[in-house]
């Protein structure tokens, strides 16, 4: 049973979880539409979309050509229209392709039409590093995301949120994009049964504690936590966020911590500058939490540079958990 | 033209339409020519500022486009889009306040005349972007096959966005899902300085219909009922479920491409040629000629139209601005939320 | 005469700054050509090429179709093979567009192949609001830019810097992203004669101060040169930095002056959440100039909107003068 | 095929091509097959992680379409480009080593499969973005023009390549600017699982080649000669300064997309059908009853293969991997300044 929802659980993979709110909302919601490349019978590149084709036809879980910005811009003017496109990019990579229909378009039309429509689309990226893939097959983009007013951006860490996003998202009247780590897919957690939604918006707290916060966003959340494991042995406790959203970010949960702990280290996955961890310690740094500052705030980022394909490299050019354990014993000095 | 002898060599547009229709056609032509040289009268007395895209010149592609469609049926424009507004039913005052910026304009004051929509009437937007406005039109037509509404979607758009990328891939998709869309190329010869001989590896756009496996034609965009009679063809065509089509309205327009452009790509001959073949003079000269209107019937027409301006422009001027603090409302659709 | 270069000066517009750094290129350079849409006869839309066409023939300056993703691509390749290509966009809106020649080719490709080419393409972007062109003609993207490792990225304030960076730019053997502000163009300024160039990577101190730093980005460093001098009127004594490149950006002259004045304002027109600003803060508060800060730090960013068309929303939604001298007093109330 | 007669109806290849040259073609072809069953048997023993797109059943296409080109010639490539690097000549030690992740690859191991390059040779790189090379291949013509090189260069893509606007927009620029370069569309039937019929509104992709005014040709792609022919009149007609020329192989890979892919879209005996028209066997047999080749002949270039592919996968397994502490290098050019 899960305690928000009172709805039975049981264990999903990350991928599986995302399938069935994409099943919840098809077999509920007759606009609801599936469009991306080798998402029918292929079932996604990453089999997310899985046999979603066979209940539901061709109609409706629809296979694109190799078209990312017309495919992405289809979903803008269908969902303009009156339909709820859920359009996955095959890679988040391939979103450099349609950033013109993301940002000028769907983000913008609203606005720019004083309110006349709403542009009720989901996108869905499969983003980030270890799959061998090298630097075009490897990007975490959403920092880009997160700078587009008009736009909410999400980044599920559990197979739990990244089903109550996108049904959170399905909800929302207007453009939600979702970040979802493919070294995820495959993770299992608990996920409630039925509907239920996550809040867009919101952060969580995965750890409470009260030494240091570290603010993670997606697969960080989990080196986040093995790592506040070890803190813990340590005598140091830290409190661990999922951040959840990137836009809007939920300045509250963040810098209530602060204000408790004192010390900061964001982890992300994304390049270090200009990434998301640029704008967390900005929030803070301009907030009244900057007063509890008892240290710097660290950021762990990508590299600056592009993803290697060569897997020691790729290891090294994002955060892992020793990375977080040397900042985090570096902020914990200053501490004692 | 395969009847024409049938009907006694009257054009299409005649044959087909009653004559208060057509009427009303030119009546909105002279409306599109007037807004432009309101808008470009308002500019100059600086009651607008930013950027503007006339069509003058391009009036009877427009209104013959629309002929045929109904407040269901979805159109996608362009930076170019006051005379697809117009033709689409747009109250002219909230278009002029638009332009002026104000609260009661189609996009409060937002948008300016890139963005104009009339969402009720099917007007899904003007757009800054060249060629952004190709796949969205597709998208509408995706909904209409998907939800049954037995709507199409007519999609302008200019020679130069046929070599954006967007036009490509929307016009496959609309091909391989057999969508009801008209895709409706405005050639005016020119992509801001750049002609299409210099830009375009085809002569005529409607040639790369074939690319896409659906019927192309090419057609005088200042002859009405040529228009007319290619665009309705291509309506039935689509809510019969045949799928889309590319027709190639050649026109020109009279003015620069917009208020920065010296005319340094084009000489005055050719401005002067084209202006002698003012679509709205052969209009009105098909009309007469078939009997649907006398000088008496123009004349009024355009002191109608005279007035409807001035009093757009007079609603227009006398509206109020957004307020400041407004600046950043509509962002999000629950505002409380972000 | 100029102090560093010892050439003579002249009074030029911001564009014809640009102008003539590509006439000097074009002159002694075969290798390079102008590409871009109605560049040629047209002289741009902003006219920067001016009449070039009629110097060096169309060869040369090359009108493109309007195909912002493949003309990118073009230049890309051109620059793989020989040539150095200026690309301008006519707008940096319609970068979207070409996203994936400049992030997933242009700023890897080197790195992809393991150092065995080099992509010498210089790309110009006119950007920001101010001219009434609404949402999809006024963005400020290069906080995007400045977040991809490959690219280097520089926002020229004064003529000077115009004609400077875009020659060190075309020195340069990467790909090199020029922001040019729009109303910047017809801003004039003394400018050296002949061949020099600005370095790429190094902040400008526009004004000493000791008081409090406004860090400052293209147009807005003209309006933080005007805030600091009314403040200057009132006892508050600002240094002003123009941060000139984005990416890298020059840590040392930032936190040196952070060290010194222990206050710090970030101004920028792009939007302020993931902008330019959040790194300028995130770079301060992680490094030890963190102990030198006095109070929050302030980041004076675009609204969480589209650009609006009406004018005087268009104005409200970037920073103006008076925001910059409400934020410095602000501080400086905490300073007596 | 207008002198097949006066050569006595001999295939435009063995006309064209000395034997050693088409012995050595042959033996490219072999070296890409067995490259290819290469990685795949390293990536079962686990030498290599991550993806591969192979090529194998598509050999005749990349070799013959780099027959006519010299080091100078440039080609673009795409993500299942290990055929393409090997015709345009590369070391298969270094493309072993890349896959390996090695610093002795062509990438230092940074790039992996899909980024291997050769530039030396003219082969611009593999490309993990369908349609990414393109634009990049009409730049590399651009510049072969304006320097006066006399370069082509080869552009090789997929038919599922062929949906993206890249595609539409550097065609076009290629025509308008009547640049030296060959569109090469490698035409096995699908894009990952989906089929031309369902993503591609013509049916064969040469067909589009009229939408830019060049010319178009479709082409057995497993038919060495046919190739040849085809693409030796596009390079002639490109370095005669007549401009580009699409040029489609059909053609089929007999493995599945990837690794992950698990062939529902397709059927056995699909795959039977195609590996029955196998291009080796196929070009074999044409060296064989043109007297080019004999058994002992054929045989001996199999173990030459075999060997050198044993070389090259030992000289791989055994060179060292990058140093962790430069996992940032070669971003930048001046690795001091960034
Ligand atoms: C993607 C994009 N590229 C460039 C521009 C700048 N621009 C605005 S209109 C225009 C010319 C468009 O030509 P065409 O499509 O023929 O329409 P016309 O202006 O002739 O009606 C250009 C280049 C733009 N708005 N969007
Ligand atoms: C822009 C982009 N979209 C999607 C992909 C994912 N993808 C890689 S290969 C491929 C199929 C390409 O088909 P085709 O061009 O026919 O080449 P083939 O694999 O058949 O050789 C797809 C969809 C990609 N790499 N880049
Ligand atoms: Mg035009
Ligand atoms: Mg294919």
């Amino acid at each position: 049973m899960n305690a928000q929802t009172g709805a039975a659980a049981r264990e999903l993979s990350y991928a599986e979880a995302i399938r069935e709110a994409m099943d919840i909302a098809l077999a509920t919601d007759e606009r609801v539409v599936l469009m991306g490349e080798d998402i029918g019978v292929y079932g996604g590149a990453f089999q997310v979309t899985g046999n979603l084709v066979e209940k539901y036809g061709t109609d409706r879980v629809i296979d694109t050509p190799i078209s990312e910005l017309g495919g992405a811009g289809v979903a803008v003017g269908a969902a303009m229209t009156g339909l709820r496109p859920i359009f996955e990019f095959q890679f988040s990579d391939f979103a450099t392709l349609a950033m013109e229909q993301i940002v000028n378009q769907a983000a913008k039309v609203r606005y720019m039409l004083g309110g006349a429509v709403s542009v009720p689309v989901v996108m869905r990226f499969p983003a980030g590093s270890g799959t061998g893939a090298a630097a075009q097959h490897s990007q975490s983009l959403e920092a880009w995301f997160g700078h587009v007013p008009g736009l909410k951006v999400v980044q599920p860490a559990t197979p739990e949120d990244a089903k109550g996003l996108l049904l959170a998202a399905l909800d929302d009247p207007d453009p939600v994009m979702i970040f979802e780590h493919k070294i995820l897919y495959k993770m299992k957690g608990m996920v409630p049964e039925g509907h239920y939604t996550t809040p867009i918006g919101k952060a969580a707290v995965r750890r409470e504690g009260t030494d240091l916060t570290i603010v993670s966003t997606s697969i960080m959340m989990h080196k986040a936590l093995d790592a506040a494991q070890t803190l813990a042995e340590e005598g140091i406790d830290p409190e661990v966020i999922d951040l959840r959203t990137v836009r809007p970010m939920d300045r509250d949960t963040v810098l209530a911590s602060v204000r408790k702990t004192g010390r900061l280290i964001c982890v992300y996955e994304g390049v270090k500058t200009l990434g998301i961890g640029a704008e967390v310690s900005a929030m803070v740094a301009e907030s009244d939490a900057f007063d509890f500052l008892d240290a710097p705030i660290i950021r762990l980022g990508g590299a600056e540079s592009p993803i290697p394909y060569n897997p020691e490299l790729e290891k090294a050019v994002v955060p892992q958990v020793p990375d977080i354990l040397e900042a985090a014993r570096s902020l914990a000095k200053g501490m004692i | 033209m395969p009847d024409q002898e049938a009907s006694g060599n009257s054009p299409y547009a005649v044959r087909t339409y009653e004559p208060a229709r057509l009427i009303e056609a030119l009546r909105k032509m002279h409306l599109i020519r007037r807004f432009e040289e309101g808008a470009e009268d308002s500019y100059m007395r600086g009651l607008i500022h930013g950027t503007m895209h006339l069509s003058i010149g391009q009036e009877a592609s427009a209104v013959a486009a629309c002929m045929s469609l109904t407040d269901d049926d979805k159109i996608t424009s362009t930076h170019r889009g006051h005379g697809h507004c117009i033709a689409k039913g747009a109250d002219l005052g909230r278009m002029f306040a638009e332009f002026f910026g104000k609260e009661t304009g189609y996009c409060r004051g937002r948008g300016g005349s890139m963005h104009i929509a009339d969402v009720d009437k099917g007007n899904l937007g003007a757009n800054g972007i060249v060629g952004g406005g190709i796949p969205i039109a597709v998208g509408a037509a995706l909904s209409a096959k998907r939800l049954g509404t037995g709507a199409v979607t007519v999609c302008f758009f200019g020679d130069g966005a046929n070599n954006e990328g967007a036009f490509h891939e929307a016009l496959n998709m609309a091909a391989v899902w057999t969508l009801p869309v008209i895709f409706v190329c405005e050639n005016n010869k020119y992509g801001m300085s750049t002609s299409t001989e210099r830009s375009t590896a085809v002569k005529n756009i409607a040639e790369r219909a074939g690319a896409y496996s659906m019927p192309g034609e090419t057609v005088d965009g200042n002859d009405f009922s040529a228009v007319c009679q290619a665009i309705d063809a291509a309506v039935k065509r689509a809510r019969d479920g045949k799928g889309p089509s590319l027709i190639e309205n050649l026109t020109y327009r009279w003015r620069g491409h917009s208020k920065s452009d010296r005319n340094r790509y084009r000489t005055k001959e050719e401005i002067s040629d084209w202006q002698a073949k003012d679509p709205i003079v052969r209009m009105s000269r098909m009309l007469k000629d078939h009997g649907i209107i006398d000088d008496a019937g123009l004349a009024k027409i355009e002191r109608d139209v005279a007035q409807t301006i001035e009093e757009a422009i007079a609603f227009a001027a006398g509206s109020p601005s957004p307020k400041i603090d407004e600046a950043t409302r509509y962002v999000y659709t629950d505002e409380a939320a972000a």
